[in-house]
């Protein structure tokens, strides 16, 4: 039925990126709270980031951004038409997906157990500003751990079609777009690093 | 317009290990000052270094640096956009 | 009245009337152009175009610097008046003005209150806004102003009454059910009557206190007192009387009496009374003795 | 008048030749033009919901006190009234209706550049829609917060607004989706010669529009996950008692919905830009303006949300910036008026349905846009903000503008694709009937605002009861025409005369093919060689 449209690659990168700029508007709805709240507690957000978990931030930094490398690694692999070495490459990067996820498992469960939650009774005896701080917080990187999650599935299912060899060197626009994606997701995280385990 | 042919550049394993070497080196840096040069300034500096990585990841990671004119001013036009809202927003947070 | 007092209305009414003139021209303009081509060229007429015309620099030049010009003006006067609105007279007579879901309450600065705004005429007065729940907004449209009573700030606005009157009060920003029902009066009295309202003393007349939290805590604004319907149940014969409430999804029948009334200050939720929404908020802030004060009014209010 | 073809249509037409059959042949089907027409359904029928919801209202305010309902369900009644009209009428509205059916034809192509996304954008807004419509029969009941769901009011209701919230996230959705489609369709499906100058200003505007859609609509997302959050998870990110700001909200809020009030109006723009020159046979009047102004309007009035909160406490500083702002939208706007009159001059003008209701929009839209200006002006807008005043702009621009914008658009494209048109006759007696009931009906309403009546009111003094009843018996004069109209369109396009391919003498691509058009649009790729309003150049006299 419907007319086999030709294959438009740039079409296609053109159309991801537009959706990319719409995450970006996305987070950048959050940023803009961060900024005005910023402004208006810096004391209480200084201390509130104070409590954050540094260790768990940095090594969550490194992880994307080499699981970033290895998508990028991915988009050089396929070029050169090295369907194996991609499905690796794939398979690494999503593998530093879940480790994030963990991580972040982690250090979520360490906060909530010193009751850092919104609306918590510790954040409620505490000053205004705090609330503010880690309401924020989780809200950014709940919404962020979300498009990891997206993200890692977006690229399994690319990895296994570049298996069965529907992707390859003469049509990757899948492959590209997905780590297009991936490459924002880490985007994001730049920036909601030092915006939130930084601010001492 | 830009008409490029499917894969028109191919970045070299090489390039990108020494973006991401150079990303790591950031990272390193900005945990650095913010351990090391406290005060109100680091929000900036902070954010300054996290602009920088931004930019490597899109240039390189993103193949923005090989895209022709019209991704590069679709971007501007994105970030502007943002910018736009949240200084615009300032007007009011910070006058109030 | 007074004519050199400068007003809020004074201030405003004049940028009114330019931006109406400018706007009424440009309508009356664009609709005579548009009818009169019409008419002139319809096809009956002119079977044929007789300008193939596709574009006029200078034309577009002209009607963009034109509005352009036109525009600034009325963005200068709006803001200049705007300004009038804003600079608080020096000696004005600050007011604060509570609204909760629905209902006002003025409190003067020697701790007198009341559901209607008196003010003194000629004097300017300086209202601060305080809201007790959401977001509610001062109007007096007789006056030109209006200004959001947001919870958390410190919003004010100000006028002056340039003659005795009653002026209409609303709540301008939607606030749930009663938000229509939120509407007091602006009562401007001469000076002198306006003083010795201020320092008459309520409580010679003991049973009024009753009645005087039920204004203070903004109960009138859903309760009537003369049997009327309004967000809530009328107060009026409302002691002893058999009302059927729902217990928690359960009908039942029961009497008012002191447990009830105090139960349904302190817990509004728990019981509602049949054929009433469930909309009322607790009032944690009235004593067990101001509800006896209040009982004590309702018996007598027959 | 018209030439009509009494032959047949072509048996290829996208009505039938299809793969599929039934039913899953429209709900699966890639091409635009079905999945316009889904659209168009989809849309007019809340439209309709949402007039039947308005004509309540209405009589609800016929009189002071109650009349026919009381006060919660007329609460949640002009919720629902706003939240169906601006999101899933108004917003979808012109670009998935008329967008998918006209512009891929309009600019060569043979479908827009990612099909399955525009199908399964539709499938969004349907999802969206059904979630919307649950949260009216689940739970609380029917949200009552107005469709700006202004906190900290959102998050104390007891009523679904959670539901509700969740089903317009999910239309905005869709919304990003169709701006994504329709800037890469029009940036890389554009036929040979169809260069950006030769562009319909349909497509012009349709192109201004995706971009406020891409860039505003995420915002509303993450507001609207903000206000969920704020319900079910506590955040108080807007709760003062917890440190939140209240105006934070309006701003995150008006961010978007100040632009897709452009998302609203610029597509109508494009269309009366279209109508004009064909039914006046002259060439639009000042072509790269308008296409500029439309682009100068997406722009600026992504800059001016501030001015819906002159009267919330926002700084006084903010106050000048954004009044300043907005004083500046009026220049594009008043630049689109002054050409389209302008087109008028020395043609050929025929009054025909479609013509009737371009020219009305013009003047109903100019009574908008010049109310506007109080409302820009900072002294006078802060005593007619939150007003019937601003109830009676807002329709003027939206409903006189978009609204009746819309109602040209069926008349002048539908018969393209049914192959059949309705009777001229009855199509000028509903317009006339809507044009004197629209301005009775909303007229009345800025009186009243300027005499202080504030909006969302279930209830009022006596003083506002003469033009209040008059407001609402010009409802019902609206309300008759447009089930004139209704009656005579759709018998029409069932049943009326038969249409060839270019019945109005347009010089569009779309009146160049076949009527109904064939699945493809175009058996080979066009090659374009005159301007969008050439008509000579299209070889008609």
């Amino acid at each position: 039925m419907s007319h086999p449209t030709r294959k438009d690659h740039a079409g296609a990168k053109l159309g991801m990126w537009l959706f990319l700029f719409t995450e970006l508007l996305l987070f950048g709805g959050l940023f803009l709270l961060y900024g005005t709240y910023l402004a208006r507690y810096p004391r209480e957000f200084a201390a509130a980031g104070r409590e954050m978990h540094l260790g768990f931030g940095t090594a969550n930094t490194v992880i994307l951004i080499t699981s970033s490398l290895m998508a990028a690694m991915a988009v050089t692999a396929i070029q050169r038409n090295g369907r194996r070495q991609v499905v690796y490459l794939l398979g690494g990067t999503v593998l530093c997906g879940a480790v994030f996820l963990f991580n972040k498992y982690l250090e979520w469960s360490a906060e909530i157990g010193r009751g850092i939650y919104p609306g918590s009774p510790r954040l409620a005896a505490g000053p205004p500003g705090e609330s503010v701080f880690y309401s924020l917080y989780y809200l950014t990187v709940g919404l962020h751990g979300l498009h990891v999650l997206i993200g890692g599935t977006l690229l399994t299912v690319v990895a296994a079609r570049v298996g069965r060899g529907t992707i390859h060197a003469g049509d990757f626009a899948w492959l590209e777009n997905g780590a297009l994606y991936w490459h924002l997701v880490d985007l994001v995280w730049i920036f909601i690093f030092p915006l939130y385990y930084l601010v001492l | 317009m830009a008409s490029e042919r499917t894969g028109s550049h191919i970045i070299g394993y090489g390039t990108l290990t020494a973006v991401w070497i150079a990303l790591l080196a950031l990272t390193a840096l900005t945990v650095w000052v913010a351990l090391n040069a406290p005060g109100i300034g680091h929000v900036w500096g902070s954010l300054a270094i996290a602009a920088a990585k931004g930019g490597l990841v899109i240039a390189f990671f993103m193949h923005m640096r090989y895209e022709g004119r019209l991704l590069r001013w679709l971007l501007f036009v994105a970030l502007l956009t943002l910018a736009i809202f949240i200084g615009l927003t300032f007007f009011d947070v910070l006058y109030r | 009245m007074d004519p050199n007092l400068y007003t809020t209305t004074r201030a405003v009414d004049p940028i009114f009337m330019l931006i109406f003139g400018i706007s009424l021209v440009l309508l009356m303009g664009i609709t005579a152009t548009m009818v009169g081509f019409v008419i002139r060229y319809r096809r009956s007429r002119a079977p044929e175009p007789t300008s193939q015309v596709a574009s006029n620099i200078w034309l577009e030049i002209v009607w963009t610097a034109l509005p352009t010009i036109i525009v600034m003006g009325m963005f200068y006067y709006g803001w200049a008046g705007y300004l009038t609105l804003r600079n608080v007279p020096k000696d004005a007579l600050e007011v604060t003005a509570t609204a909760r879901m629905w209902s006002w309450s003025f409190a003067y600065a020697n701790g007198k209150t009341s559901p209607k705004l008196y003010v003194p005429v000629g004097k300017p007065v300086l209202v601060h806004l305080v809201s007790e729940d959401v977001i509610h907004g001062f109007y007096v449209p007789a006056f030109r102003v209006k200004r959001d009573v947001v919870p958390g700030m410190k919003n004010h606005v100000w006028f002056v009454a340039d003659k005795p009157g009653s002026s209409d009060l609303f709540c301008s920003v939607y606030c749930g059910l009663g938000h229509s029902a939120m509407v007091s009066t602006v009562e401007a009295v001469p000076e002198a009557e306006f003083q010795s309202w201020l320092s008459h003393v309520e409580g010679e007349e003991k049973q009024g206190e009753g009645r005087e939290l039920l204004e203070k805590n903004g109960c009138l604004g859903c309760h009537s007192l003369d049997g009327s319907r309004k967000v809530g149940p009328t107060f009026k014969g409302i002691w002893g009387r058999n009302v059927t409430v729902v217990t928690g999804g359960v009908e039942r029948t029961i009497t008012v009496d002191e447990a009830y009334v105090k139960r349904s200050i302190r817990e509004p939720a728990a019981d509602v009374v049949k054929g009433y929404p469930s909309v009322m908020p607790p009032y944690p802030a009235l004593s067990d003795k101001d509800i006896e004060e209040i009982v004590d009014f309702f018996k007598e209010l027959k | 008048m018209k030439p009509t073809d009494q032959t047949p249509p072509p048996a290829a037409s996208f009505w039938n030749d299809t793969g599929r059959s039934g039913i899953t042949a429209w709900l699966f089907s890639t091409d635009h033009k079905r999945i316009g027409l889904l659209y168009f359904f989809s849309v007019f029928g809340f439209f309709l919901v949402g007039v039947v919801l308005g004509l309540l209202l209405r009589i609800e305010l016929m009189a002071p006190g109650r009349t026919i309902m009381g006060p919660q369900t007329y609460n949640a009644l002009f919720t629902v009234h706003g939240v169906v009209m601006v999101f899933l009428f108004i917003i979808p509205g012109f670009q998935g209706s008329f967008g998918n059916l006209i512009m891929p034809i309009q600019i060569g192509a043979r479908d827009v550049a990612f099909p399955r996304l525009n199908l399964f954008s539709w499938w969004l807004y349907m999802g969206g829609a059904a979630i919307i419509l649950t949260s009216l029969f689940t739970g609380g009941g029917p949200p009552d917060t107005g469709w700006t769901f202004y906190l900290p009011f959102s998050s104390r209701t007891g009523t679904n607004v959670s539901l509700a919230v969740f089903g317009v996230f999910i239309v905005g959705f869709s919304s990003i989706a169709t701006g994504v489609n329709f800037v890469t369709t029009i940036h890389r499906l554009r036929a040979e010669g169809m260069t950006w100058g030769r562009l319909p200003l349909f497509v012009w505007s349709l192109y201004a529009t995706a971009w406020v859609q891409i860039l505003a609509t995420p915002i509303l997302g993450i507001t609207l996950v903000l206000i969920i959050a704020e319900r079910l998870l506590g955040t108080g990110l807007f709760d003062p008692s917890r440190g939140g700001d209240p105006l934070m909200y309006q701003h995150l809020f008006w961010i978007y919905s100040h632009p897709a009030v452009y998302i609203m109006i610029l597509p109508a723009m494009g269309v009366i830009s279209d109508i004009i020159p064909v039914f006046a046979r002259k060439p639009i009047f000042g072509y790269k303006m308008i296409a500029f102004s439309s682009l100068a309007i997406a722009a600026a009035g992504s800059l001016v949300w501030g001015h819906h909160m002159f009267t919330s406490g926002m700084s006084d500083t903010a106050i000048l910036v954004f009044s300043f702002l907005t004083f500046v939208v009026a220049i594009p706007s008043a630049i689109k008026v002054f050409n389209w009159v302008s087109t008028l001059y020395r043609g050929s003008i025929s009054l025909e349905a479609p013509m009737l209701f371009s020219l009305s929009f013009i003047l109903l839209f100019s009574i908008g846009g010049l109310t506007g200006l109080i409302q820009g002006a900072a002294a006078t807008d802060i005593h007619v903000h939150d007003t019937q005043f601003v109830v009676g702009h807002f329709h003027y621009v939206i409903f006189g503008g978009s609204g009746f914008a819309f109602f040209a658009a069926m008349h002048y494209w539908l018969p393209k694709f049914y192959g059949r048109r309705y009777a001229e006759k009855p199509a000028i007696i509903a317009w006339a009937l809507m044009f004197v009931g629209f301005n009775i009906l909303y007229f009345s309403m800025i009186v009243l605002g300027l005499e202080g009546m504030p909006r969302r009111y279930y209830d009022y003094l006596p003083e506002f009861a003469p033009l209040n009843l008059l407001s609402t018996i010009g409802s019902w004069i609206l309300a008759a025409g447009l089930v004139l109209l209704l009656v005579n369109l759709f018998r029409g396009l069932r049943s009326g005369e038969r249409v060839g391919s270019n019945p109005w003498g347009g010089a569009t691509l779309e009146w160049s093919i076949p009527t109904p058009p064939p699945t493809e649009n175009f058996e080979e790729e066009p090659v374009v060689s005159h301007g969008p309003y050439d008509f000579r150049g299209a070889g008609i006299p």
